[in-house]
């Protein structure tokens, strides 16, 4: 943090991480509209869930994040993903499952990885990704390398046997991981709170396990930064694990096939117009007084670079059959007798 | 009769059975208020209300238990695992509790359930939600495993199994929940442990299951058309009970074998009935049995590498052509 | 409760059901002992998991519940079976696995089953009977009995997700349901409190459910029975489930293979000195001036009834190969092809 | 060459690997203070100390993803599930996560661990403390399977599971933990995927797994001895890999295969194996491949009742006799 911006009104967040923050939200914002528009064109096929809505959380652990630290999403983590600097390319490319994808659409969207940038995988199997996000924080302890592990899933999957298995396996041994619970008020299209025995379905939990309940706003993307700043550190000096319920809202449907008819009538449309994480945040830029160019540039490099990779990925081509039978197993191929 | 969709029968059956019986009830993830995610239980909370018809949490292993205790204490529930894949994060309850209560406690316990789940490939769904696992199933003793191609065996086998005192894997395969077919109105049960010959032939014998029943249909017409090989294609329908007496008189009159399977290939329920049928009736095959499977490898998502992956009509047209020459 | 009674010493328990608390106790000491001698003369064979010290929880339930009430127990459940009314016969036959047995030798020591007695199974996989208690206790609800379940389990079961989803489960959808952890200290031969994120590692995680956090001195018959009695009454009021942690000790190794040299030198003897529940149950009886020979009478019927039974099962046959197939599935055979 | 049980050569196995590879640790219930319920990892916490064996709570899904997490980033864990029926309650893992997401990822991801566990009956643990699940592990894609049965074969190929970059699944046999073997001093590793034959012969083959090759070996003397048949015994050892050159080798010669296995019926290893074989040497079978399984039923708990279920040497007698007579 540079001394002139800790001095600033009341506020010590830098300018440049503050630009950062817009940057990272307008990017998933973009991509996430851009994803949905190519459904429309039938170009994005299979299933494919979107954070619009929920930029901030993605944006405020991902600008937190050093290099080398590591994350663990959902089959809605694009965002994430995108947040810790992976190719727009490789994102759009591997929701249309094409050669140019992450994963060069071996995977799909509910899988995106990018281990050169820290992604160690998207999982949709609700809650399996919690302990193996305590798995590579027991790696970095066991091996003294000062990484920490974040793992980001839904209010839903609080109810789930993997959390309480992995939030007590990471306190017992003292883990730096950092659990970061994204509550939309939704498990696909049931309310959270008419299947859960608690109203903060992360946060009154962390008692048993003996955490802080730490609950905020997760769409104003300074606390979310600042939160995950000091579970960071909490980590990095050995003082262990963290849980984290960010309330949110998820502005389309849970997935490709949901409508989202099942809201309240204006609950979408009050969120939207009262609770956007990125129109909040672009006040808060003005409130700031900072330069309004530099914005305005912010977004016309992100249009474009979504759309240049959005035409990439449409000339790139399906991914060769030669692929098919590829990493089966670590020699690179498929044989299971000889 | 009436003709239904697949997706249709599924709730025209558990309809039937929850007027007629008031002990069977319905759980699982968002199966009430938005009617399943693959729209298959719509209008059943309408109907039935919801003490009867419950969203659960994303508790699979609660779940399974819940409909467990349940059963052995004087209900049939029905709980729907949303993607079969997610059977893994119960599987405990499939392997270790409902297939063995009944024989560890001497008969005591029983269990009258059914266990719904959404099966199969063919949405690019990639590979946590596109398996095929009712060869998972059938390695379980203990339970019964059905799994069925057309929307009257849906209507007819998911009343017999909600009737049954064993508890049932009913494998529903995601990609034909749209397709259509005549549905016979009024009450209606089939029974478990019946193959049904699907396409009368005299060549050779094809086995299949779920969404490879119409892709093996499709192949030996096309077989016929183009080449005159005459394949009977027999639907399979239960894994367990298994009606071997129908796969055996087929082979019989046949002498030639294929298997057509969607899940991966090793130890899949062809291999098993492969296995028996090359012991009972080795002296009347003229030739080897063949098992057209997916490759023993997982799910790509991308559609044109998933289409190359599940045997396609293509495939089997082709292998059995290749192989019958 | 006789109106006598509840006007005794500051105290409202009935003469007869301190006794019948103290017979059920005394019941289960005897019986396991034998199980052990027998043991050692190796005529029992498999595993077997013993209640020695922990005998005032099967007693306190037992006796609280009503008849048509359910339980579900784990392998140490013999305690549990025997309290709600079980032959010793049928408990120490299976325990042999003779032909007299609960289950015909079928099941074994760690599946006691017996149904008519409300004995909805013992199971050996840890937390998966919580689920299924849970669903019991839905049936109650749904067809409108009143019955209530009971579910006892370990500590250590307290890490395993099933627990977690059942808690859940049960509080939303507020079932008749109690949750019994008999907390003994150790979970197999690993201290809990090694391997746990909280201290009481039921009752520390209550209000992660929104419910109570209640504690008891698992090792005095009246307080657990009078807390049962608390449970029961809630739940066959609609008011929903609870969970109770008690405090306890086994006096023997975790199963028959354990010597239990894992535990500090003295402990065990400190327990049994200091906080026997029979021994202390023993003193009660005198404290509230109870007629000595009739405890005397009720010990030496026990007695009788555990050596009759011990000559009775040593002289049962072993099972005939002819059950071997018989229910598998409910039709009464094995058949899975025609 | 020692003379080793075969829990002594398990605890070996992990320390030769682990002198070696500091990236190697070693998880379970019990396994540290105590040595493990079944004593095969004792000594192993005074050499490495805490850090690196590690007792945990009854999780067996935070333990299995945790081994998995580790092993993405660079360790190379062992984790321990004390029996094998208990792989059901993290099932998820080996069927969904483990297996799956090396290719899911295009390769970025790697899972290079070790999960043991106890595996088979014998001790008269009842229904669900005594299965043989390896044919679950077969079925599914990704992962190695493993099953010795000789001390020796548990150290070479216990080090090479832990030395392999993909995750190994290996089973050890309860009741094999006190037999006795050989075992080659020093630093010895074996390799995946190859079987043995163990006993040469030339009228019949047999395939065996883990506790059913002794009884193999013994049935065979037996019949060599009272009537002159000559089988060759097969130790199959790995799964998967399928070393099916030295079986379709044994077979070619003998003409006759019977598979002798543990698992309940039931799309068993011996279902893939004889459907394989009945394909590839169809026209070098001179008789039905036949399988001596245990029933497809849970495990009774009465040692008289275990006895008759799972195979004896007397049934594998008995067995191929009748059938060669
Ligand atoms: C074990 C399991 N059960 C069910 C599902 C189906 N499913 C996918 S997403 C979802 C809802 C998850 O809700 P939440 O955790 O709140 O995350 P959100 O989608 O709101 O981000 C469900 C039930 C699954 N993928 N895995
Ligand atoms: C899923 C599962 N994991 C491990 C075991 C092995 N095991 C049997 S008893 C036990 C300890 C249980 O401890 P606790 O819950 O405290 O019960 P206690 O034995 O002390 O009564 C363990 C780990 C098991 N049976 N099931
Ligand atoms: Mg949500
Ligand atoms: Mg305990």
């Amino acid at each position: 943090m540079s001394d002139k911006n800790a001095a600033l009104v009341n506020d010590d967040i830098a300018e440049e991480i503050r630009l950062e923050l817009y940057r990272s939200q307008y990017l998933i914002r973009v991509s996430e509209q851009r994803a949905y528009d190519l459904f429309l064109q039938n170009l994005v096929k299979g299933t494919s869930h979107l954070s619009l809505g929920q930029e901030a959380i993605a944006a405020g652990f991902g600008v937190a994040m050093q290099k080398d630290d590591k994350s663990f999403c959902t089959y809605r983590g694009h965002a994430h993903t995108l947040a810790r600097g992976a190719s727009v390319r490789g994102v759009i490319g591997e929701l249309m499952q094409r050669d140019c994808g992450l994963m060069r659409g071996k995977g799909g969207s509910m899988h995106l990885t990018d281990v050169d940038n820290g992604v160690m995988g998207s999982y949709a199997i609700i809650g399996a990704h919690l302990p193996m996000a305590v798995g590579s924080a027991w790696r970095a302890q066991y091996l003294g390398q000062d990484d920490v592990t974040t793992v980001f899933f839904g209010d839903g999957t609080t109810n789930i046997g993997a959390f309480h298995e992995a939030l007590n396996y990471a306190v017992v041994f003292k883990l730096p991981v950092v659990f970061v619970c994204e509550n939309n008020n939704y498990m696909e299209y049931t309310p959270i709170e008419s299947i859960t025995a608690v109203k903060n379905p992360a946060a009154d939990r962390a008692s048993a396990y003996g955490l802080e309940s730490i609950i905020i706003d997760g769409n104003d993307a300074d606390i979310v930064y600042r939160t995950a700043q000091d579970a960071y550190k909490k980590a990095r000096e050995g003082n262990g694990p963290s849980l984290i319920e960010c309330k949110t809202y998820r502005h389309s449907g849970h997935s490709r096939a949901d409508p989202g008819s099942y809201r309240p009538k204006g609950e979408v449309e009050y969120w939207k117009e009262n609770n956007d994480p990125i129109k909040r945040y672009k006040e808060r830029l003005a409130e700031f007084l900072i330069d309004a160019s530099k914005v305005k540039k912010i977004e016309s490099d992100i249009i474009k670079e979504v759309d240049e990779a959005t035409e990439f990925a449409k000339k790139s081509p399906m991914p060769p059959e030669s692929i098919l039978t590829e990493n089966v197993y670590s020699d690179g191929g498929w044989a299971w007798r000889n | 009769m009436a003709q239904l969709t697949y997706r249709e029968a599924v709730a025209a059956a558990i309809a039937q059975e929850m007027y007629r019986d008031e002990t069977v009830a319905f759980i699982g993830e968002d199966v009430a208020g938005a009617g399943g995610v693959f729209k298959a239980t719509v209008g059943l909370l309408d109907k039935f209300g919801p003490k009867r018809v419950i969203d659960t949490p994303i508790s699979e292993q609660a779940m399974m238990g819940a409909a467990m205790g349940a059963a052995m204490t004087g209900m049939r529930p029905i709980v729907e695992i949303m993607f079969s894949d997610f059977l893994a994060v119960c599987w405990d309850f499939v392997a270790n509790e409902m297939s063995k209560s009944h024989y560890m406690s001497n008969g005591q316990l029983k269990c009258p359930l059914v266990v719904r789940t959404g099966n199969g490939g063919g949405s690019r769904f990639g590979a946590q939600h596109s398996q095929s696992v009712e060869n998972w199933a059938m390695a379980i003793p203990g339970i019964k495993v059905v799994a069925p191609s057309t929307p009257a065996d849906v209507k007819g086998l998911l009343a017999a199994s909600i009737r049954d005192n064993d508890p049932v894997l009913f494998f529903e395969h995601k990609s034909l929940y749209a397709t259509k077919g005549e549905v016979p109105d009024g009450e209606y049960i089939d029974t478990l442990g019946t193959a049904k010959v699907v396409r009368k032939g005299k060549d050779a014998t094809i086995l299949a299951l779920a969404m490879m029943v119409p892709r093996s249909i499709a192949a030996a017409d096309k077989l016929m058309k183009d080449t005159g090989i005459d394949v009977e294609v027999i639907d399979v329908r239960s894994l367990v009970p298994l009606d071997m007496q129908t796969i055996n008189a087929s082979v019989k009159k046949t002498g030639r074998l294929f298997t057509v399977e969607e899940n991966p290939r090793l130890c899949g329920w062809g291999a098993e009935i492969a296995s028996i049928v090359a012991d009972e009736l080795f002296w009347s095959l003229d030739g080897p049995i063949v098992r057209i499977t997916t490759p023993h490898m997982p799910l790509p998502a991308a559609d044109n590498l998933e289409d190359i992956t599940i045997p396609s009509v293509d495939r089997i047209y082709s292998k059995v052509k290749q192989v019958l020459k």
